[in-house]
């Protein structure tokens, strides 16, 4: 009965938010102004809402994907559904918040609370011990990133003298506050988008509901990274040094988080390292400083979007109807297309999301990563580093995408024509598994609550390319798609060989995981330790030490009073002595 | 002369006597109700002030707000509902009480914990019995603290301030942990002793402060600050600010605090966190900052300093408590040190952050402590490895609420714990001219990583204890999950601090210091 | 020509008690075979009466100054032996109230035990006219004979019982006693030496203007005569005699040692140290200052684990005494007067409670008050009160403003390090009292203390109760008992 | 003669005073040796007397005083040395202990005696 009414609530939300992109849209930009309070003579802040473009877009994406999550999480989701389908709401109205906010600090709220969503829809299945540390990760990791971002606010607040972001970039600012002030606020954004050096906390992020995966990932909190650079763009392009660490951030991250897709054994694994690689594509964009690359990056955020939450929604049918979304098992089902013939909607949808991903030509995302591309082309052009060096990564990313989505769709789908046990082959494929055959026949496609929002997903993963006006750079389209070609044969040869070479600094996705175990987590423990040690044996050492010395002071003065009188006065003589000797030191 | 505020001192003090004259098996029955219905009256009291105070003298308008507020200097009082009787001419002591913004939303704090705890007594008592006593003690304590927050007579702190001790050592000894009666009478005494020694050494300062200025009215010293940062002014400030610290605690003073709280009654850790503590932090902002500004100036490197190594340390030492009544109080250790930070940079933004995170650290940890009481309750343990884990699964009300508390101790945007501690490190990042900016900016760095490890021992805590694999922990066969007592008594707490988070100005207008 | 001329009002009061005293043993000796319980009242009545007749004379003059056996000086006021004047009156309160409260104490109690009624109140009013004497004089003879006058009859209080427990308490006190007598006597000598007076005042004038050489004589001279009183108020070193004397001794003649003797000899010392051999800035303040600390210190440590009720107020006043001795060491009258009233009234409160449990339970251990605030709640809550006295807390607000008069005479004196010493000593003391006032509350005990506590028993203990209530409102009364 | 022998002598006889009082067992040789140490103060107080000439001889009134007050104190002394003697059957003031502090104080269970610092800080709290 909660849960029926928070499922309402939840997708009525969704839909006043759409209503809210559509009514808006068009429309001046605008803000209202909401009271605000301050401490002191010049600290003073609002809780003003502003509209613009950016918030209208950002917000029909909010509004769509998150109403596609809540009916798609009707049916995919019973247990606790009712917290469950709560929080995915307040997820959904943080990022709303976020979108609407004109004040910063108002920003971080929405900003934060979407870190805590994220960490309890991440531990929704708190029985599993990976759900519990990847949530208990993913929070963590965003909270030191946002301590930074706080940070950043502080500087940049006080420099320009107003938390209103609308009034941010305008006035004067020493030269060093700005760049420290967009570092500090990259910090948050890293940690919030999963960028490197932060990006292990979102492929940890997986145990978590498919849907939930869907809503982080397309529409809230990665994004929220970009919208906020974005949002900010003025800043952003007055600190050059901030744009320059962003791009070599955007770039390694690219590299680096295609490199573990092509090695990650789990659907869902890849799709989240994709994700990472794509935001990556989205701050390269952005990172070029200019009014293309930004619209770009805002372009492929829309795009990645569509196809990414139907990528996650298609993973979640997997996990829901198969009950496991690793290649492993996934694998024993795919033979004799079982798993094809048996889920064709969610295998054809899959298709298109994984088309549009790897920037097959006429898909959503074949259009705008090309816009990418082209607008570092241009700046390169004008003689930029920054401009080839994004070129260049964004091209070698689209090689890498295009081979780890062919090899997923292959090995998801399609039975390998070579016997298994090749080079690399998944190592507890048992050669045994083709005798006893899964049991098929009960596979079947999802009820049309699950379904519904694929293909309005699917709709939006192939058509969203046309959305911003047809408008190809031929050269470009040519060499994206030569190398997404050259990306797909290996893969498809792999596979055909029944291979899949894994290296191990790849499966271990660059040691980054242990790094930190090692350089964080244990050293914490040891100074926990050494805390509590430190309390109890010397700062309680001392407190006790002097309790036991008024205990032995006590008994000692106790031991003189023998009862003997003539120790008395002996003491007493004594101690004239000693006060006379004593009145001598000080009179002399 | 002010009725309501003598009334808001005296009632609890009075019933408390009342209650003690009663014959015990009569006064046992109605001493939780006796006691609920007067410390709701001293709420109501004290919200009426607070309206009152806001509401202008020139007739009914509009309440006070951000733009009308009056600008103020940190910590001075500027006095409302004023009482000032002749006490004691030969000491020098007045009886002059009176209150502003800065002290009315602490009253205002003491009466609801207060009250609450009463409510929570109509059905939850400790094993041992005594309610009588018990409700007439947090009466009592009460008194103390409201007139703590009150006194504009140095010596009547003083007094107030030592008011709360013997009641509340009698409730840890009396009413403690069932099962230590040694360690209980021992966290007591270590409790009373350490934090009398404390009060002794600040009443040294206070008395210096008297030679030096000749009187010990914070009206007159507000106006007429000690000048000088060297020298008696400046032994003064160490002297009081020494003795505070015990309260507070700051670092390493807070070696009482953790048995304390650990060895307490529910109701017991509520008040010491929720409001005891509060006593050190409002005696920093009030006497400190105001009465000995350049001493202050001279050892608020060291305040920021040693709050910094306490956000650290207290936060540390979280992760390595199995003990979940210990943990709480430990990280009031951390939280208390943001607010230390906060005093210290003597600046507007930190002084309200430290004012606002007083409340909220109130509120939210009293909440806290109400849900360890209730979990050890259940399970006749805090020991959280024989609690086991899975609350989730077994108490999923409760649970949920201490995953609700502990996201707004760790400080969440939105909720109450955010603005107090937000404001602290804003205050460190741009602290008051005299002070060494390049310091102030490394304690901000650090508390701010304060800030990661107290996210993180609160999801090891929710970790631990809510998740699990509930097979492992089966349901307890009496445990009730949420009563309705309980639901009654923390519904104000997390109303307040949700309000709070999302409307800060609710305060901060308030408190427009210069 | 008169040698001396005297105001007579200056002696009313001590003549008068020790009028009462031969009274008092008159009544006694000629009262025959009547009712034994008759004469006790009567007896009582004598010796309150004298000393509510102090009283009276106390509240009629207390504004006025009336010397004593005076003569004139050459270029100098006159010297005088007895002077009443503000000073005297609050030290004259505090000795009049307690031996009022000790006369309380004695109404009941006494009949059961083989003490002499007579004798005993011929004894206490002899005491405290030396007492009076003692606080009023200003020249050395006159302070000798004085506090021989409080002493001797006390050492005879003490063995009043006449058993063994009493002749030793006797001898020990005796012993120590006049070994301090004749200490002080030494040092008088030499101070008589060296000044060529004994009036207090020409002693303090002579002192500063002395030869150099002879400065050191003045200075050991001097610091007999405050050792001999060190002895009198058991000072640490010269303590060793009180915890057990107050053990051996009646706990009526304990609590008059604890109240009566002890102001005398504080009162003698103040005395002493303001108006004669240790002006203001005399090394001898330091000595003073460094007896307070080990006292203070050395008392409460002690008393930290006693396990009886009364060698813990024995040890416990010990503690006290060094709280006395700072705002003495500093010379603030007011500070020292108000501190002896409040002490005084709550220890006659705590030894009238300790009375009537140890006439049931002789042990007096501290372990016999367990969960009397169940069994006993009215005698309990008392006791708990004047012990929260003693340690200086809320709601003992008399003892928490003397204490608090007295630090601020140390610190208006630029004496940190002693203010730093008595702050420590605060937490130790409460340490102490705090252990009986957990035993009190303690419950279940499993055979409390319950009996029907006798009428007078009851109507002295409210008394003090009232008494420490009303000072504890009003902690100003204390501080203008010296106007 | 000299202030100076007088003067020696006195402190010779006070001296010797203090060793008796601290050295002999027997209640009546310390009576008598405090009669000593209050001769060597009239000793003193009658030689400063001659010395300084002084027209009131305050010196030698005190004496007299002193040799009054050492009477009273010998009489009431004595008194109780017999009551000693009645009590104990001896006159040794060393040997009259009934009043020492009999059980060794409070015992240990009761911890808050003790308690004045000792804090089970972290009892296996870093397990």
């Amino acid at each position: 009965m909660i849960a029926t009414t928070w499922r309402v609530v939840g997708v009525g939300f969704s839909l006043l938010v759409i209503l809210a992109a559509i009514l808006l849209s068009g429309v001046e930009p605008q803000q209202t102004s909401f009271p605000g309070t301050g401490v002191g003579p010049d600290v003073f802040w609002t809780f003003d809402l502003r509209t613009d473009d950016l918030t209208v877009l950002l917000l029909a994406v909010v509004g769509v994907v998150s109403a596609c999550v809540q009916v798609y999480s009707i049916g995919y989701l019973h247990e606790r559904a009712a917290s469950y389908t709560a929080l995915v709401t307040l997820f959904t109205a943080a990022m709303v918040t976020v979108v609407v906010a004109d004040s910063l600090f108002l920003l971080l709220i929405g900003w934060e609370v979407m870190g805590v969503c994220s960490y309890l829809l991440i531990g929704h299945y708190w029985e599993r011990r990976d759900a519990r540390s990847g949530a208990m990760k993913a929070f963590l990791m965003t909270r030191f990133a946002d301590v930074g971002f706080l940070f950043g606010i502080f500087v940049l607040g006080i420099g320009y003298n107003t938390f209103r972001i609308s009034e941010l970039g305008s006035g004067p600012i020493s030269p060093g506050a700005l760049t420290a002030g967009t570092v500090l606020l990259l910090v948050g954004v890293v940690g919030k988008s999963a960028q490197v050096p932060l990006q292990t906390w979102l492929p940890d992020a997986m145990p978590g509901p498919s849907p939930v995966s869907a809503l982080i990932h397309a529409a809230t909190m990665v994004a929220a990274g970009v919208f906020l650079i974005a949002r900010l763009y003025d800043v952003f392009v007055e600190a050059e040094a901030t744009l320059t660490v962003l791009a070599v951030v955007a770039c390694v991250t690219m590299l680096v988080s295609a490199l573990c897709a092509m090695a990650a054994v789990e659907v869902k694994r890849v799709l989240a390292w994709s994700t990472v690689s794509q935001l990556a594509i989205m701050f390269a964009g952005l990172s070029l400083g200019t009014e293309d690359g930004r619209h770009a990056a805002l372009f492929h955020l829309v795009t990645h979007a569509s196809f990414k939450a139907l990528l996650f929604l298609c993973a979640g049918v997997l996990l829901h109807q198969v009950g496991s979304a690793a290649f492993v098992v996934l694998r024993r089902y795919t033979r004799r297309g079982a798993l094809r013939r048996a889920m064709p909607v969610t295998f054809v949808t899959m298709t298109i999301g994984l088309g549009a991903l790897a920037g097959v030509p006429g898909l959503a995302g074949f259009f705008s990563k090309d816009s990418v591309v082209e607008a570092a082309w241009h700046h390169a052009r004008d003689g930029s580093t920054i401009g080839w060096v994004v070129l260049v990564s964004v091209c070698l990313t689209a090689a890498l995408t295009a081979f780890y989505c062919v090899r997923l769709w292959l090995w998801t789908f399609f039975r390998t024509p070579a016997l298994a046990g090749a080079l690399g082959a998944f190592e507890d494929d048992d050669p045994m598994a083709d005798v006893d055959e899964p049991d098929t026949s009960k596979l079947r496609e999802p009820s049309w609550l699950m379904l519904g929002p694929l293909v309005l997903l699917a709709i939006g993963a192939a058509g969203l390319g046309y959305a911003d006006g047809v408008h190809v750079h031929w050269g470009v389209a040519l060499v994206t798609t030569v190398l997404a070609v050259f990306g797909a044969l290996p893969a498809y040869s792999l596979w055909q060989r029944g291979a899949d070479p894994r290296p191990v600094v790849l499966e271990h996705e660059f040691g980054l995981d242990a790094a930190y175990q090692g350089a964080v987590v244990v050293p914490v423990r040891w100074f926990a330790k050494l805390a509590v040690l430190g309390d109890r044996d010397v700062i309680g050492g001392y407190v006790r030490a002097t309790g036991r010395a008024g205990t032995l002071a006590s008994q000692g003065f106790r031991l003189l009073q023998t009862g003997n009188v003539q120790t008395y006065l002996t003491a007493a003589v004594i101690g004239v002595v000693a006060l006379a000797v004593l009145a001598g030191v000080i009179a002399s | 002369m002010s009725t309501l505020l003598i009334a808001l001192l005296a009632v609890p003090a009075l019933t408390a006597m009342v209650l003690w004259v009663l014959p015990v098996s009569f006064a046992d029955r109605v001493a939780a109700v006796v006691g609920s219905v007067i410390s709701g009256l001293v709420l109501v009291g004290s919200v009426w002030l607070w309206i009152d105070y806001l509401r202008p003298a020139d007739g009914p308008g509009t309440l006070v707000g951000f733009e009308t507020a009056p600008r103020t200097l940190p910590g001075k009082l500027y006095p409302f509902a004023e009482t000032d009787l002749e006490w004691i001419p030969p000491l020098d002591v007045r009886f002059h009480i009176a209150v502003d913004s800065i002290s009315i939303p602490l009253i205002m704090l003491t009466a609801l914990l207060v009250f609450l705890c009463c409510l929570y007594s109509l059905r939850i008592t400790p094993r041992i019995g005594r309610t009588r006593s018990l409700i007439a003690l947090l009466l009592v304590i009460e008194t103390g603290v409201i007139g703590t927050f009150s006194a504009v007579d140095l010596v009547l702190f003083f007094l107030f301030f030592e008011v709360v001790l013997i009641p509340m050592w009698l409730v840890i000894d009396i009413w403690g942990d069932e099962h230590d009666a040694a360690g209980r009478r021992r966290a007591a005494t270590t409790f009373v002793l350490m934090t009398v020694l404390g009060s002794a050494v600040m009443l040294l300062g206070f008395l210096l402060i008297h030679r030096q200025a000749g009187t010990f009215d914070l009206e007159v010293l507000g106006n007429n600050p000690v000048a000088g940062g060297r020298g008696v002014p400046l032994a003064a400030a160490i002297l009081v600010a020494l003795g505070l610290a015990v309260k507070m605690p700051l670092w390493p003073l807070h070696i009482w605090l953790p048995d304390a709280h650990a060895k307490a009654p529910t109701v017991g850790s509520v008040l010491l966190a929720g409001l005891l503590l509060k006593l050190g932090s409002y005696g920093l902002i009030r006497i400190l900052l105001p009465v000995l500004p350049e001493a202050t100036t001279t050892i608020a490197p060291y305040l920021g300093g040693f709050s910094t190594v306490a956000i650290i340390a207290g936060s540390l030492a979280c992760f390595a408590q199995t003990d979940v009544k210990r943990l709480i109080a430990y990280s009031s250790v951390g939280h208390m040190g943001f607010i230390g930070l906060g005093i210290a940079t003597m600046s507007p933004e930190g002084l309200s952050g430290a004012l606002f995170a007083n409340i909220a650290h109130g509120l939210i940890t009293g909440l806290l402590f109400f849900l360890a009481g209730a979990i050890k309750d259940r399970h006749d343990t805090s020991d959280l490895r024989t609690i086991g884990r899975a609350l989730n699964a077994r108490l999923p009300r409760i649970s949920g609420l201490l995953v609700f508390a502990s996201l707004a101790s760790l400080g969440l945007p939105g909720l109450a714990g955010f603005w107090g501690e937000m404001l602290a490190l804003l205050g460190a990042y741009r602290p008051a001219d005299s002070l060494p900016r390049t310091t102030f900016l490394v304690f901000m760095v650090i508390a701010g990583l304060g800030t990661v490890l107290t996210a993180a021992y609160f999801l090891r805590l929710i970790r631990n204890l809510c998740q699990g694999d509930p097979a492992e922990y089966p349901t307890t066969a009496f445990a009730v999950d949420l009563s309705r007592i309980e639901l009654l008594t923390w519904t104000p707490l997390v109303a307040l601090t949700v309000v709070l988070g999302l409307a800060p100005w609710l305060l901060l207008d308030y408190w427009n210091f210069v | 020509m008169t040698i001396t001329w005297t105001d007579w009002q200056a002696i009313a009061v001590p003549l008068v008690l020790a009028l009462g005293a031969v009274a008092a043993l008159l009544v006694d000796g000629f009262w025959g075979a009547g009712s034994r319980q008759l004469k006790h009242l009567c007896v009582t009545l004598v010796t309150a009466g004298a000393i509510l007749f102090g009283f009276a004379f106390l509240v009629t003059q207390r504004n006025s100054v009336r010397p004593g056996f005076c003569r004139a000086a050459v270029e100098a006021p006159a010297e005088c032996s007895i002077v009443f004047e503000p000073l005297t009156v609050g030290l004259w309160a505090v000795l009049l109230i307690g031996g009022l409260g000790v006369v309380g104490l004695s109404t009941y109690g006494l009949l059961d035990r083989e003490i002499p009624v007579g004798e005993y109140h011929f004894l206490l009013l002899s005491a405290l006219t030396g007492a009076t004497v003692l606080a009023g004089a200003r020249d050395l003879a006159t302070i000798v004979i004085a506090l021989e006058v409080v002493s001797l009859p006390s050492f005879a209080m003490v063995a009043l019982r006449r058993d063994r427990r009493g002749s030793e308490a006797a001898l020990k006190a005796f012993l120590v006693s006049v070994l301090s007598t004749a200490v002080m006597l030494f040092g008088i000598s030499y101070l008589y030496g060296v000044t060529g007076s004994l009036y207090l005042q020409t002693i303090a004038t002579q002192l500063p203007g002395i030869d150099p050489d002879l400065r050191r004589v003045a200075f050991a001279a001097g610091l007999f005569v405050i050792v001999g009183f060190g002895f009198k108020i058991a000072a640490v070193p010269f303590h060793g005699w009180l915890p057990d004397t107050y053990a051996g001794a009646p706990v009526e003649v304990t609590a008059f040692l604890a109240v009566v003797s002890k102001s005398a000899g504080v009162a003698g010392l103040l005395v002493l140290v303001t108006f004669g051999v240790a002006p203001s800035g005399s090394e001898l303040r330091t000595v003073v200052a460094i007896l307070a600390a080990v006292t203070m210190t050395v008392g409460n440590l002690a008393a930290l684990r006693q396990g009886e009720a009364v060698r813990l107020l024995a040890w416990s006043s010990i503690g006290q005494v060094g709280f006395l001795l700072a705002p003495l060491a500093v010379g603030d009258a007011q500070a020292v007067v108000g501190y002896l009233a409040a002490y005084v009234v709550v220890t006659l409160g705590a030894f009238g409670a300790v009375a009537v449990v140890q006439r049931h339970r002789p042990a007096g251990l501290l372990t016999d008050y367990r969960g009397m605030i169940r069994s006993e709640p009215g005698l309990a809550a008392a006791l708990i009160f004047f012990l929260v006295v003693l340690a200086g807390l809320p709601p003992g607000l008399a003892g928490l403003f003397t204490k608090f008069a007295a630090f601020q005479s140390v610190i208006d004196a630029d004496l940190l390090w002693l203010a730093v010493i008595m702050a420590v000593n605060v937490m130790i003391g409460l340490a102490v009292y705090l252990r009986w006032i957990a035993e009190l509350f303690r419950l279940p005990a499993e055979a409390p203390f319950s009996v029907d506590i006798e009428t007078p028993a009851v109507t002295v203990i409210s008394a003090y109760t009232a008494a420490a209530i009303v000072v504890s409102v009003l902690p100003s009364t204390l501080f203008t008992l010296i106007t | 003669m000299p202030l100076v022998l007088p003067l020696l002598l006195a402190v010779l006889l006070f001296c010797l005073g203090v060793y008796g009082v601290l050295a002999r067992r027997n209640a009546i040789t310390m009576l008598m040796s405090f009669e000593l140490m209050l001769n060597a103060v009239n000793l003193n107080l009658v030689a400063f007397d001659a010395w300084r000439l002084d027209g009131l001889a305050t010196g030698q009134t005190l004496a007299v005083f002193v040799i009054t007050l050492a009477a009273a104190e010998i009489g009431l002394g004595l008194a109780i040395v017999l009551l000693l003697f009645r009590g104990h059957g001896h006159v040794d003031a060393d040997a009259a202990r009934d009043l020492v502090e009999q059980d060794g104080g409070i015992p240990a269970a009761d911890g808050a005696g003790t308690a004045a610092g000792r804090t089970a800080v972290e009892k296996g709290a870093a397990s």
